[in-house]
């Protein structure tokens, strides 16, 4: 129905045609670690720097990041959330998918995308109740086109292809993007998911944030592959690698995907390279795997940084410029303590509400025995070690 | 970009003369007629999967459908199950209400993340924000001389998983308006097809079925209703599905020789109708539960389980279970050792002391 | 090319000083020793999965075995469980004895269709000819607070499948015992680890635990043993993994309050045992069927079942089941209300009809 | 532990380096559709010609295949076996495959590769008891080290993986070919499976014989990329596109992949194609989704026609061969008539002995209970419609 033949060779009669779908020999930098613009060579299809109002907003959302980031360690460490996964030194990476769509385009982030939600507009109090472990999901993925953070690894993916499908038979011109790790790359899923996308022709971009680690297992045990980009080509469509903390770079490189996805281009897939400043959550220890050296390395590789130079040298960031950013995360960080700190009340018997549309009698009878328990006053920490 | 509204346009509406009124038709073709109703009543229903397009799947069950509604609305995908039920999930998410086949039983093992993980837990996870109006069909059973993997009973994986709706029709009537019940469901569905049921045949009035589901229609949903068979006073057969036929077969050999068995089709294997089932057991005071599938932590066993939890009293002997062995299907030339038969059910039957009553 | 011989000599013996004798050690220590025992007396005995390398596991239950047998004996794989299970399954069919970890309950889901329809049914679809000595470790279950698919109590799906044994310990030396049975089964084996007991302690003899596995030892398997946990004999709590606490503490509270009831641990959930657990249930006349895992069709459904129609006459009461409702695993700030708790079992025991005997 | 590094650049800082993973711009061919040698161009890395001795013995088993279809085709009409896929058309793959490897090397087959494993030296009537309903699988797999044909579309590819591997932990220099189908590379196992082939660097050849037909579903509906040869790079593996109704290009391409991982070289992937002459199986009906225009286009690329005319031209066929290959085809031929028309006898307590190696309690009593109703003479259909 919806495919794109001029692409296809399965008659096997023309000649090596896969050149258009290879990522680009390096990943795609335009500002250098150092803060200055990068050489030539790095570029692929010139690709642009965006501009400075857009690269002084991506610079303020980096800094929020950085600071939700930070508080939710520090709230997770005090006790008021069950767990958190860092994304400390990616931020770029979610701040970029943000800020490449519009709000009636969808994201589905993972877990790890904490940064990216709340860049959607997701009230945080909803974004933090499954991480406070309060409810499995606090927002309403309509609310703000934005996918619940996914769990099971690379199933998102699938459902990033469903939306988009949806959209494009009713004739919308809604874009997807869809986040997942360079582990996620081995699951049956991811090949499921880009093989849909492509053989549908439906405007899914792929971004795989690769950190260089799942959990303890570094990249090298997950895929020998040239790069994660290099995976698009098996499957019909471009593969482009960019350097994950180079905020200009994912902008003009997830953008020319987005725009092309919108313009009926189909699917890609993006690779960024970054790396987990952190341990994989708060219940892990990254130094049983990871030397600090290795860490070391990519400190001052910082998108932040590398940014606030790039700004701060071209003249475009006044210090107005750097208050008001640092307020805007404080205020960030106050909603955060604020919210976390506050008890939520929790009513058991939302444990029965919303399994089915209409509970089942069967349901009905449960709910009846934990509410008749708990009018008893019965104690229920009997089941805990 | 071709949308949907373009599709509506190039559609001969009269490309497929519809059945109505008083037609002897296939379980099979109910299917599809209950799909092919709901679609042109429906512009976000959609069906997909593996050969349901041109070819109109393995059993035929959605012959005509891409015909009739265009490549948008029924259309071949590639083979991938979770691809199937995750994409699946994706558009029910943005308004649509898809229909999946897994084109065996054995073959939706490849989605059962998807289903257990995503499709079954949506709507809880999202406190009822996002309901999942999906439907996923699986030929399912055997009794048909299929080769390995094309023969599990697989209920016991759907009806376990909290979420899931699970119905299985057995009667042509049913075909049609289960699926259509499923189909208008706003949570997932999982719909089993006993295979060896596709070609069986009945006499159904169309236009009678169809105003079921017309506006303002009352009907009420089979969802989570149990049906009575056959009417009985002395034991309580309980069965669904591709069993249905054994166990109405058991209960006229039943008769011949002066003992009158009720019949109870479960047929919404979730939600489950306790009062219906409890009540015809109390009636009669005796029980068997028959079921294809391997007895062990099964459907049947949950059956027999809640019967004498609810019945005990009125039990004058155990709940007794006449289902497949414990063991994988077996091949064709064996399945008939392995299928809960008349001889089996009566066996059964006669153990349930009557000496003592 | 790397052969195992080579490794063999790289590896360094006296690398990990290893535990002996009369020891406390957490259970999941005792997995860690079950496995590196076997590992050192067989040097086709694997353990691969996510993260079982470096890190040495999650919950750090193959912590040492990389550095102690090397990294072509205990190694991290690409994150894809069906991949893992499938992997395992060549493995086995070549010769090895692979041991796999899922990371969590609900991360063997993509695995399903490879332990459904090939590791379950490999020795019967070649009569017996490929039998595959594969263990697959599943930690499951809840009461730990973790997050949404961590939780599941998958076992049901597992006990359900024909040519699955499924085992799950709940205590520091059944961990060690069980995981040695399940490594020298011929059979695949489904091994359940309770998480929330894997930092209990107890005091163990480790060598005479190891002198159940020395040549010429005739101590019997675990398999298809259950467990009689405490004596009593005015009702019957069967129970398994992580509801035995619950089960034990719920006796203990009864009997001060002057009732005794009997505590059995299932442990071997296929095959069941079927011999000591009827007994228990005639000798007492009533019986709780105690699990974690949502009630429908689960394997308390099978309990219940079973002991139904082979103790019916000599239960005053049906057997009743103290389960986790029929819903998904809550966050952690509910799941207290999930969990099958002392006040709720005791609640169950009390519905048994006391006054009519 | 068994990575290649030499070959990953994860850094990101190498040059565009995935050309010598990247399949021949078109299938290797070196005998055309007439039989003559194939013109320079379709040639890549200058795979030879084999000797006339290895085709004629290929010829010979090319004709004891086709013989092999017929006869099944028709003992299925005849009512004499459950089901038969057949592989008219599509016999050099499995020829080729089987002819590449060594006893000691294992293959794994599909449903559809009855011809391969019978060259395996299965015994015919073990090779058929499936087909014909008797039992899931009929041979030991030991004895052949030959997989069991697998229907859950590629996961014998993972088995394949795992099998490699313990030959490779072990020391010993197999090599494993598996098989699948075109459609077969959709699923989430053909992506996990190459990618943990890839990683732990192990001796397994991919062969996909694109039949170009998934049932009903045409290539087109299952991929959109260049060739499924291309998703070779996305697991850093080589990947290879062949005629695969050209049996010497099939095994110069397959002889070269098998040799390179035996020499520690690693996976590879070689993408056949070939075209289902028949319908998927007897139960099909090709007619509903396919022109005879299109099939009629493939019968001129036979692969048998095409070496008879090879070796004829080349005066390598003599009447004497192709009597003694036509007497060897009959006998075949005779072996599966005379098998499958003698009837025979199923023990139906065999339902209950191999489930586990010792039946558990439960089985024991269920077998006695069906050997009871045996005994009582009782009637077994009453649940057949
Ligand atoms: C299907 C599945 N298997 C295993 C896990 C457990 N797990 C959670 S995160 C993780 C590592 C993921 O790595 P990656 O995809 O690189 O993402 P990152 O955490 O680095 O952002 C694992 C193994 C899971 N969540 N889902
Ligand atoms: C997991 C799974 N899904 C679906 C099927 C049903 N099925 C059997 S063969 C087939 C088509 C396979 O096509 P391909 O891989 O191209 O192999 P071919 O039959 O053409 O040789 C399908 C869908 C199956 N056997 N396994
Ligand atoms: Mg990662
Ligand atoms: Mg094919």
């Amino acid at each position: 129905m919806t495919n794109h033949p001029e692409f296809i060779d399965h008659t096997g009669n023309a000649g090596r045609d896969s050149g258009y779908l290879l990522p680009s020999g390096a990943p795609v930098q335009l500002i250098s670690p150092d803060g200055s613009p990068a050489p030539e060579g790095g570029y692929k299809e010139n690709y642009s720097l965006p501009d400075h109002q857009m690269l002084l907003d991506g610079y303020e959302r980096l800094v929020v990041g950085r600071r939700v980031n930070d508080q939710a360690n520090a709230l997770v460490r005090q006790g008021r959330m069950a767990v958190y996964p860092s994304s400390t030194g990616q931020e770029a990476c979610q701040v970029a998918a943000d800020m490449c769509l519009r709000p009636s385009d969808w994201l589905f982030p993972t877990y790890r995308d904490t940064v990216a939600i709340l860049g959607r507009g997701v009230d945080p109090m909803e974004a933090f109740e499954s991480l406070r472990g309060d409810w499995h999901a606090g927002f309403d993925p309509h609310q703000y086109n934005t996918g619940l953070p996914t769990t099971p690894l690379a199933t998102q993916l699938l459902h990033a292809v469903g939306v988009a499908h949806a959209a494009k038979l009713r004739g919308e011109d809604t874009v997807v993007l869809a986040l997942c790790g360079d582990g996620a790359s081995s699951e049956g899923d991811f090949h499921e998911a880009l093989n849909f996308a492509a053989v549908f022709h439906v405007p899914v971009v792929f971004l795989i944030q690769n950190n260089q680690y799942a959990i303890s297992v570094p990249l090298i045990h997950q895929s020998v592959a040239p790069s994660l980009a290099h995976k698009a080509v098996g499957y019909g469509m471009p593969g482009e690698r960019v350097d994950g903390n180079d905020l200009a770079a994912l902008l003009a490189v997830l953008g020319s995907a987005v725009e092309r996805a919108r313009d009926g281009g189909g699917p890609a897939l993006v690779e960024a390279h970054t790396y987990r400043m952190e341990s994989h959550t708060n219940a892990d220890d990254a130094t049983r795997y990871r030397s600090a050296a290795e860490v070391a390395q990519w400190v001052p590789k910082d998108p932040l940084l590398r940014l606030q130079k790039y700004l701060a040298d071209a003249g475009h960031l006044a210090t107005a410029d750097t208050e008001r950013i640092a307020a805007s995360a404080e205020s960030m960080a106050k909603v955060l303590r604020d919210g976390l700190n506050a008890e939520t009340v929790l009513d058991p018997a939302d444990l029965f509400r919303f399994v089915y549309t209409e509970p089942t009698p069967q349901l009905r009878a449960q709910s009846s025995q934990l509410a008749a328990e708990l009018a008893a006053g019965q104690s229920l920490e009997g089941a805990l070690p | 970009m071709t949308t949907m509204a373009h599709k509506a346009q190039a559609e001969t509406p009269a490309a497929e003369a519809e059945l109505s009124g008083v037609q002897t038709i296939t379980f099979a073709k109910a299917l599809t007629l209950a799909m092919s109703d709901a679609m042109a009543a429906d512009a976000a229903v959609l069906v997909f999967g593996e050969d349901v397009g041109t070819l109109g799947g393995v059993f035929r069950v959605t012959d005509g459908l891409t015909r009739r509604f265009g490549e948008d609305r029924c259309f071949d995908t590639p083979l991938a199950e979770s691809g199937i039920v995750g994409m699946a999930t994706g558009m029910a998410i943005n308004g649509m209400k898809p229909i999946v086949e897994m084109q065996f039983d054995a073959f939706a093992y490849p989605a059962f993340e998807q289903i257990t993980s995503h499709v079954a837990k949506m709507g809880n996870r999202t406190r009822g924000r996002v309901r999942l109006p999906l439907v996923i069909r699986i030929p399912y059973a055997g009794g048909i001389g299929g080769v390995e993997h094309h023969c599990d009973s697989s209920e016991a994986y759907y009806v376990h998983t909290p979420g899931l709706t699970v119905l299985t029709p057995s009667t042509v009537t049913d075909a049609y308006i289960m699926l259509r019940d499923a189909i208008a469901s706003p949570d997932p569905v999982v719909f089993m097809e006993p295979k060896k049921l596709y070609f069986s045949k009945d006499t159904v009035d169309l236009d009678a079925l169809r105003a079921r589901y017309a506006a303002g229609s009352t009907a009420p949903s089979t969802i989570g209703r149990a049906a009575i068979a056959r009417e009985g006073t002395d034991a309580t057969l309980i069965a669904y599905g591709p069993s249905m036929a054994a166990a109405l077969a058991a209960a006229e050999t039943a008769a011949a020789e002066g003992r009158s068995l009720q019949v109870i089709d479960v047929r919404s294997l979730v939600p489950y109708d306790d009062e219906t089932i409890s009540a015809a057991v109390r009636s009669t005071g005796r029980a068997v539960v028959i079921a294809e599938a391997p007895g062990f932590a099964s459907m049947a066993a949950e059956i027999a389980a809640r019967i004498q939890e609810r019945c005990f009293h009125s039990l004058a002997a155990p709940v007794l279970r006449v289902t497949g062995f414990d063991i994988p299907y077996p091949a064709p030339r064996l399945e008939k050792h392995y299928l809960p038969g008349v001889d089996r059910i009566l066996d059964a039957v006669d153990e349930l002391q009557w000496e003592e009553s």
